[in-house]
């Protein structure tokens, strides 16, 4: 190559130093707001899920480690303890994400302070349009993991029945439900007493 | 704030520096000292790939020429203009090429009369295999257009009789449609010296009498053309007529005598006094006739 | 500023949904199944497109030739992050639906495309047209693509929430329109009918 | 956990079920280019195994020494990414171009179209930075993982080409509508062979 080695060098450098400042200028403007934005739509769900709750703590780390050692194959995204207005605990919010037919269903569960699940919604799936999805457009489904009895067990969750032609999508639901009633058990009923 | 700046920055820059100080490394340790004639003839090369002088590509084929192993003339394809120009490049005088042309030895098509409906894959070579191919005749054009694929110069369509029509301007000679053709052994599709006036539409070789049932536009061997010829150019082997390139004028006096008008023009050619009438000939071959003569 | 209009209208031209379809193929497919999303994407690409045509034209004559694809896709990427960043801030929701199909703008073969067609070898002003003509021209697409596969395949199509257009109430829509393999049969369908056409316009053009 | 069927299931994972060319639709833009003859989809199956296996394990590598700990990841991975995959191919060309001018002739004058090509950058990006694809479960890959997901993605690519090149070579002399022939055709095929690829979903619950 007849031009020396630096001609060519130099321009790539200093396009990446360039490209390198905008970006970074351009991630500390937003990063604030992308995390306000993920902030706010997690304590939508929490609320829809528990809704008389107030403020929503996140629980420490070795609280969630257990959680999710509890939990097995779900992955439990996070736990937070639900205060009400005077700061007692008033229940969990349970997010937690189980394989369903192609994908992660994210689930966001709403147990009080003894185990009896208050409300429980989809936040996010890929199952197929119009076949995995009922599991979320047929309120009936979710009605029943609702009236599970306190501090179920995984017994109980196995009773509830399924729906046909969804056994996949309708499975994640349940695995997820295994996975609360297992953390449960295991982490929150102990950590419930009174702060 | 400063810091990921900071961070960004150095990251961004030793990757950018890692990536382009190896891509100017390799360009120098990896330099490959191309020939620069290899590229020259490369680019003189048509590069259409085609494969006629058996090279995989043209670049391989300009590497072959610069390095003596092939002739100045190896690239059929490109013809006398390219032959020239690599002579030059090479340094030696580039002997002169006889161009070769492409010319179909059937005037059947609709006039062929068919053995069988064929609603198969639509390849002559796969029609071929049943039987023989659809038609009567056993040397007739099948009409399914594989040599109209292959031909990298898209010098050939299929006119409204399903024959294919060979413009000798962008016909260069390459042979592949011949090789392309299941019944190009038979020559149906024979390459002859770009200056040929005149062709024979037809290459049955079995008896006349049979030949008439199985096709309307085929030559009987009635000897008519091999009599008139002032130049005795034309001759009837073993029962077809048969052009002799060499003493052949293209006066065209074989075209109007011959009674199943099965010999006519090559198309783009007209040294012939006759308007090109041959009512075998195509529209598009007259038409192509009359632009080249311009009237 | 005739030459601009020139430059412009050609990026703009009817054979370019064609060829469109077959290079910005990737994201065309997969975000055409929403209109809301194709607005959001046809406008990202028209910003990148834009921006990065722009800039390279300015620094044509700095960038050595041996390394300019390196420092092409630098500049494009970080017009791409920059959206991806952007998006992610302000319109979550598009974001979810759009999330992976941003990124992918970078190797948007037009992107590149243009860059080394034509902003490497243009002046400023005429490269901001090419890239506005080929980027409109590419939304254009993507919008007409994404009408039909949401309106037949959801039955109704939703833009900001409210559902703008609704198929009559008995229409049971087929999902299979929504899903990538419908996506594929319809852009064929489409694309015979735009030959279909042009071979129309010119048989009676010479007819 | 690093079971030899926890790596056969990756492989297989990434290759068929949830294969990268007609289930996610990613890495078209060449897909439609590339498959007229069978042996350029050959040369270009295997530069992208070759690619995409090198990139991969580069970008595996930035991420978690370079771009992970320092935290400017989030920002930074598009032009990191594709600047390593652009950079690399040039290398290779330029390698292959010097050490074999036979495999040169048969693979390299595909590798420029790498560059620009998705799906390379999808597997080279999922691989490094968990969670890319919303579908599947957020996961980070060791090493390990990360090249034998390489290897399933860049096999899964050359099998859905190859398998479309020979359709695409048998339509050509099939009887097509006039107004069908060419693109349009193949749009179809290709619809119809990733109806195939996604009635594999849900296999082994990947």
């Amino acid at each position: 190559m007849k031009s020396s080695p630096l001609r060519l060098i130099i321009p790539v450098v200093l396009t990446c130093i360039a490209a390198a400042a905008s970006l970074a200028a351009t991630y500390t403007i937003t990063e604030p707001l992308i995390v306000a934005q993920e902030k706010a739509a997690e304590e939508a769900a929490l609320k829809s899920v528990l809704p008389d709750a107030v403020t929503f703590e996140a629980t420490d780390a070795t609280v969630l480690g257990a959680a999710q050692e509890a939990a097995g194959e779900s992955k439990v995204d996070a736990v937070y303890r639900a205060l009400d207005a005077d700061g007692q605990t008033l229940g969990w919010g349970l997010k937690v994400g189980s394989r369903g037919y192609s994908g992660l269903v994210k689930m966001v569960w709403g147990l009080d302070r003894d185990g009896k699940v208050l409300d429980l919604t989809i936040l996010s799936m890929n199952e197929t349009p119009g076949l995995g999805t009922r599991i979320k457009t047929e309120p009936a489904f979710l009605d029943q993991y609702k009236a599970l009895p306190s501090a179920f067990a995984e017994k109980d969750v196995k009773a509830l029945d399924m729906i046909s032609g969804a056994t996949k999508s309708s499975r994640s639901v349940r695995d997820s439900a295994v996975a609360v009633s297992a953390v449960f058990d295991a982490v929150l009923k102990t950590a419930g007493e009174v702060r | 704030m400063l810091l990921t700046v900071l961070k960004a920055i150095g990251a961004l820059s030793v990757l950018g520096l890692a990536a382009a100080s190896m891509l100017a490394l390799a360009a120098r340790k990896f330099h490959v000292d191309v020939d620069p004639r290899v590229e020259a003839i490369a680019s003189a090369l048509p590069g259409a790939n085609c494969g006629a002088c058996g090279n995989p590509s043209c670049f391989s084929a300009a590497e072959a020429i610069a390095a003596g192993r092939l002739p100045v003339t190896a690239c059929t394809a490109g013809g006398k203009s390219v032959a020239q120009a690599i002579g030059a490049l090479m340094g030696d005088d580039a002997c002169d090429v006889v161009a070769a042309v492409s010319v179909r030895h059937c005037g059947g098509g609709t006039n062929a009369s068919r053995a069988y409906e064929y609603g198969g894959v639509q390849s002559c070579g796969a029609v071929a295999k049943l039987a023989g191919g659809a038609l009567v005749c056993a040397s007739g054009c099948l009409g399914y257009g594989d040599c109209v694929r292959a031909c990298p110069f898209g010098a050939m369509s299929l006119d409204e009789r399903g024959l294919p029509v060979i413009d000798s301007a962008k016909c260069t000679g390459c042979g592949i449609c011949v090789r392309e053709c299941p019944r190009g052994q038979i020559s149906l599709l024979e390459l002859v010296s770009d200056a040929a006036p005149v062709v024979v539409r037809c290459n049955a070789h079995n008896k006349p009498r049979d030949r008439k049932s199985s096709c309307s536009a085929c030559c009987i061997a009635c000897k008519k053309c091999e009599r008139e010829c002032p130049a005795d150019a034309i001759h009837v082997i073993d029962l077809l007529a048969v052009v002799d390139y060499e003493k052949c004028t293209g006066c065209g006096t074989c075209v109007e005598v011959c009674p199943q008008d099965c010999i006519d023009l090559n198309a783009g050619h007209l040294s012939v006094t006759g308007d090109g009438k041959g009512k075998s000939a195509t529209a598009g071959e007259q038409a192509l006739a009359g632009a080249v003569s311009g009237d | 500023m005739k030459e601009w209009l020139r430059v412009f209208k050609n990026g703009l031209s009817i054979d370019n949904p064609l060829t469109v379809l077959m290079i910005g193929l990737c994201a065309t497919l997969a975000v055409s199944s929403q209109v809301e999303g194709s607005l959001f994407m046809g406008i990202a690409v028209i910003f990148v497109l834009v921006m990065s045509n722009a800039l390279i034209a300015m620094l044509r004559k700095v960038i050595p030739a041996q390394v300019r694809i390196p420092i092409f896709i630098v500049i494009i990427a970080s017009f791409v992050t920059v959206v991806d960043l952007f998006l992610k801030a302000f319109f979550p929701p598009i974001y979810a639906v759009l999330g992976i199909w941003i990124p992918l703008i970078v190797v948007n073969c037009i992107i590149l495309g243009r860059a080394e067609a034509f902003a490497y070898h243009n002046s400023v002003w005429l490269s901001i047209a090419d890239g506005l003509g080929m980027g409109i021209g590419f939304s254009f697409v993507l919008l007409g693509l994404a009408f039909i596969r949401e309106l037949f395949g959801s039955g109704k199509i939703e833009l900001f929430g409210s559902a703008v257009l609704k198929m009559p109430s008995g229409y049971a829509p087929p999902i299979i329109l929504m899903m990538f393999p419908g996506a594929f049969i319809l852009f064929g369908f489409v694309v015979a009918f735009v030959r279909w056409l042009n071979e129309r316009s010119t048989e009676r053009k010479a007819a | 956990m690093l079971t030899i069927s926890h790596f056969l299931l990756l492989f297989v994972g990434a290759a068929l079920i949830n294969n990268i060319l007609l289930t996610r639709f990613i890495g078209l833009c060449s897909f439609f280019g590339i498959s007229n003859s069978m042996n350029t989809a050959f040369g270009m199956s295997a530069a992208v195994i070759f690619v995409m296996m090198m990139a991969s394990t580069t970008t595996w590598l930035v991420w978690k020494f370079i771009l992970f700990p320092l935290n400017i990841g989030e920002f930074l991975y598009i032009p990191a990414f594709i600047l390593i995959i652009a950079a690399l191919v040039q290398f290779v060309e330029m390698y292959l171009r010097k050490s074999s001018p036979a495999l040169y002739r048969a693979m390299g004058i595909y590798l420029p179209l790498i560059t620009t090509n998705c799906a390379v950058l999808a597997a080279a990006t999922e691989v490094s930075k968990p969670g890319f694809f919303k579908m599947a479960m957020p996961y980070s890959y060791t090493l390990g993982e990360a090249l034998v997901y390489a290897f399933g993605v860049s096999v899964g690519f050359g099998f859905a080409l190859l398998t479309f090149t020979a359709l695409r070579e048998r339509l050509d002399i099939a009887p097509v509508p006039r107004v069908l022939r060419g693109n349009p055709m193949s749009f179809i095929t290709a619809g119809l062979l990733s109806l195939a690829y996604v009635g594999l979903a849900g296999w082994f619950g990947l």
